[in-house]
């Protein structure tokens, strides 16, 4: 394991003192339970976003705090989640009085550490909604399982959402778009290289020089199925594929398109599989409203990529160019 | 034989030494079909829970096992912090009023956790996660106690089934948790969640006669 | 090698392909020869700048054009520098009466080929200028070698500059001030693992587990020495030493620090490095009075950092706060 | 024996191919002390310049010479394109008005070419660089040009200098190109731009004789 840390126990913490030197001019971040904030919350009046995880997956979810976006982000310890004190911390630092919605992805931890927090946050009376977020289609669905995970899709529920809070929404109205988003949303991802815990020491998976892992998460878990390696235009063809049939999107659909690196892969491997992918979606009649293509929902410093849609319709779009100011995502302030 | 507030306390803190021992061996199994971090997460959280233990001032077992629990809960995270959280905070409430444990109350703290569990996670037996372990150890608890075994036997009965149960994961293909998004492919591993259960009980049945 | 591409020798055109489709509202990519240029291109009365070289180093240059930065970059092969006409081209498309400034990086393969295009478009009648953007201090300058690498602080030159072009100073004022910013600018790398060039297939060097390569440039050159692998507080104690002892900076100072990703390495390890970096500068008594932390310049999928510091004062200061729209570098736009 | 402008035309086909076939080899010199791609560079380059000697429609040596400088200019880039695009241009210019090549026009021509490398590169012999193969190259080509030697043999004699000029810069650490950024560590290894003018100039030497 190669990696530019101190103590792999203290990674976290670490990078949170270097975040908050680096924007000390829109967040608060504060350890112990560890809480990224706005500098200026609690907006009052206004619905308060919190979102939060494992960490090693940024800069989801710190990264995208801050006006137009998230109001606060609860990172745990690399891929494990946060527990219901950090969210609790988050949710009393940002409850501007019109209530606070909880985007969580679907993961076993985060889905019982948050539910903890929310049930403490109604006894102390603060009105807490939740939404989970699992638009990964590599996991299959069912009422017996787990569920699907939540990967690359939920920065675009942040985002979203993120901007209705902003212009006014009331929470009702949140948790509504936010689970309209979710429901729009699929992706899937390809590793050709997995990342290392800091302190498991070892990578989550060992793929030799002409494998590839197909349907992997965001924490090194491995894949659903381990296939040659291949070229760029037929493994996003691949990946255009699985997602496109999932939800399904289909000829006439508008959508938002998330070429997204895992962290180890660089944006010009990202920008030509965004090329290959637009072009596959164009030719299915599929139109591509608004890209996004960057390194945006991590898995320490994996090589690989995902594909995300998200279906759009005028409102979406119009949320989605909103101004935001985060320290990832940025446009219009 | 009678396990008291004191006896559990010194239990607690040698299974979570146990605990904190097998740091590697969970990483290692939560690496092949999780995210590599179970042995990390109940580490840190063990190792907070010596330091709670080091407190003192209990009123009884229950207080003892709420105080564990409410530990883990602050500082495991992930599946197996609410979880185990649970199963402590269940155990110690099945326990209220109580000054010392005898082998019934054993099995009926045991069951509660098991509850607990169930009501969290939702998890059903055989879907390859820590209820495995659990569900086989609170039935030869029951089986134990209302045969008149002692709260050390009881829970040496409760341990040597889970240690069957979690050794009984390995073929199963997993249902609930992170194993679960491997499909077919977590089949032929131990689940970490169910070795840390069987590791946990086996030190408590070691540990709960007290000095004696 | 694995890597999200097809035919190594199509990488740079298929990546500008997908550049395009991403930043339509803000980019014309031209192919043959490569050219990424402002869509509101040439705009009249204000200096035009220019920057190029090899690809590979994304974001930078194309990353960075747009309103308050470059008019257009060219891009050359993977590593190796674009061809005068190139250049040329992107010249004649930005040019708006008001001059050209020439950005380029200490390469002799740059300045040759830049130079060339300057020529020729001085007879046509462009007037235009050049500036060498040289601050890697792993390099010992001298007259009698090729010079210091022009790395990382090259963004800081383009937005800076780029900022002095928009609010409409002339050429002179842009050159003396692109010389300004890079005479106070000294920057070091490190690698902890090196970068494939796609048609060369074998990383430019290996280093072992426990090896580390200090000096790095952005071409997976091997650097001027090899190390053993250490903490990130030694590591980054021994850039920041290195860099500050160069200029020098020293108790006082006011700077910008850059702590830039090298393409492999994740977002959580560049805040750790950074927060060490900032800490280690506080305690000699400089300021960091602006923060940027991002993989900016990169070298492929290249693992390991560098540290850039850049003098400022307050007209730097008012001019990286200006408005900035790109692709990679955006804010109060 | 002289050389044709078809002849020249001919010989440098022949070596754009060898330059070519060559360009794995040229890859890895450079991967070794550089950024690993002269060889690719190269191979883009003559590539084109295959294509460019198809063209026809010559007016003489200079303007087929200058030709190719355009070709290796507008197709190369880094520091071989301007280097070997200035070289061709400058040979080309010293060579206007000649219907055919003698061998003291080769040597003049292969002087101008070398005075362009250097006012372009600034480099001296010794910085380990592709003027370490062709100084050497030059001066062979005007003793052998003195001493009555035919085209053939001039080149010939370049040739075998600019090989022997190549390998010594093994031990050189270098002063100028990307090698000179690894300091000491540049020693050891075979400069690429002056592996490739050796190759040039073999192969020019080799089929300058044209079909004779
Ligand atoms: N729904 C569930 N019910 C019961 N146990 C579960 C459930 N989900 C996961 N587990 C247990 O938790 C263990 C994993 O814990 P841990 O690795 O600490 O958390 P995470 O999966 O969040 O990384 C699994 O091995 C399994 O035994
Ligand atoms: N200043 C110079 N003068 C002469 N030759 C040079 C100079 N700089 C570099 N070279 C030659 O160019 C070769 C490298 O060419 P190439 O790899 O194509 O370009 P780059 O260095 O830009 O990647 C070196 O091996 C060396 O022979
Ligand atoms: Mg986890
Ligand atoms: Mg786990
Ligand atoms: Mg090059
Ligand atoms: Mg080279």
């Amino acid at each position: 394991m190669k990696k530019i840390i101190n103590d792999p126990a203290d990674v976290v913490s670490e990078a949170l003192r270097g975040m908050a030197l680096a924007h000390a001019d829109l967040l608060t971040v504060r350890q112990d339970p560890a809480v990224i904030h706005r500098d200026d919350a609690p907006v009052q009046g206004k619905v308060a976003l919190v979102s939060g995880g494992g960490s090693g997956h940024e800069p989801l979810h710190g990264g995208f705090v801050g006006p137009g976006m998230l109001d606060a982000a609860v990172p745990g310890p690399v891929f494990t989640s946060p527990t219901p004190d950090g969210v609790q911390a988050a949710i009393e630092a940002v409850h501007g009085g019109a209530g606070v919605l909880l985007i969580v992805k679907n993961y076993t931890g985060d889905v019982l550490n948050f539910e903890t927090a929310a049930e403490f946050a109604a006894i102390e009376g603060t009105e807490v909604r939740t939404v989970v977020v699992d638009d990964d289609v590599a996991v299959k669905d069912s009422l017996y399982t787990a569920g699907r995970r939540g990967v690359a899709g939920t920065v675009l529920v942040e985002k979203i959402v993120g901007a209705a809070a902003q212009r006014g929404d009331d929470l009702d109205a949140c948790e509504a778009l936010a689970r309209k988003v979710v429901g729009g949303t699929r992706t899937l991802g390809v590793a050709l290289a997995a990342g290392t815990v800091p302190h498991a020491g070892q990578p989550g998976f060992t793929l030799a020089e002409d494998e590839l892992e197909l349907g992997i998460g965001i924490h090194g878990e491995p894949g659903r199925a381990r296939l040659p390696m291949e070229p760029a235009d037929a493994l996003v063809r691949r990946l255009v594929d699985a997602v496109t049939e999932d939800l399904p999107y289909t000829a006439g659909d508008e959508v938002l398109l998330l070429t997204n690196g895992m962290g180890g892969t660089p944006q010009i491997e990202l920008y030509l599989a965004h090329g290959i992918a637009a072009e596959l979606l164009a030719a299915r009649g599929i139109t591509v409203r608004r890209h996004l293509v960057g390194s945006y929902v991590t898995s320490l410093e994996m090589q690989g990529m995902s594909l995300t849609l998200l279906k759009l319709d005028d409102e979406l779009v119009d949320l989605w160019d909103a101004p935001v100011r985060t320290a990832a995502l940025r446009w219009g302030m | 034989m009678g396990c008291s507030t004191e006896d559990l306390v010194a239990a607690l803190r040698a299974a979570a030494e146990v605990v904190i021992d097998h740091r590697d061996e969970l990483v290692e199994l939560d690496r092949l079909i999780g995210d590599a971090d179970h042995g990390e997460n109940l580490r840190r959280g063990f190792t907070a829970v010596v330091s709670t233990m080091d407190g003192g001032g209990w009123s009884g077992p229950a207080s003892v096992l709420k105080a564990v629990a409410k530990t883990l809960i602050s500082t495991v995270g992930g599946a197996a912090g609410p979880l185990y959280g649970t199963a402590f905070l269940r155990a110690g409430a099945a326990l209220d009023g109580r000054a010392e444990l005898d082998a019934p109350a054993v099995a009926t703290a045991l069951r509660a956790a098991l509850d607990g569990v169930l009501a969290r996670g939702k998890a059903e037996p055989g879907d390859k996660t820590m209820v495995d372990a659990l569900t086989p150890a609170v039935q030869a608890a029951e089986a134990a106690a209302a045969q008149g075994a002692d709260v050390v036997a009881t829970l040496s009965a409760a341990a040597g089934a889970a240690a069957d149960g979690a050794a009984a994961t390995v073929p199963l293909v997993a249902r609930k948790g992170r194993a679960s998004y491997l499909g077919e492919r977590s089949a032929g591993h131990l689940d970490p969640g169910a070795r840390s259960t069987s590791l946990l009980l086996t030190a408590l049945a070691t540990h709960a006669g007290g000095a004696r």
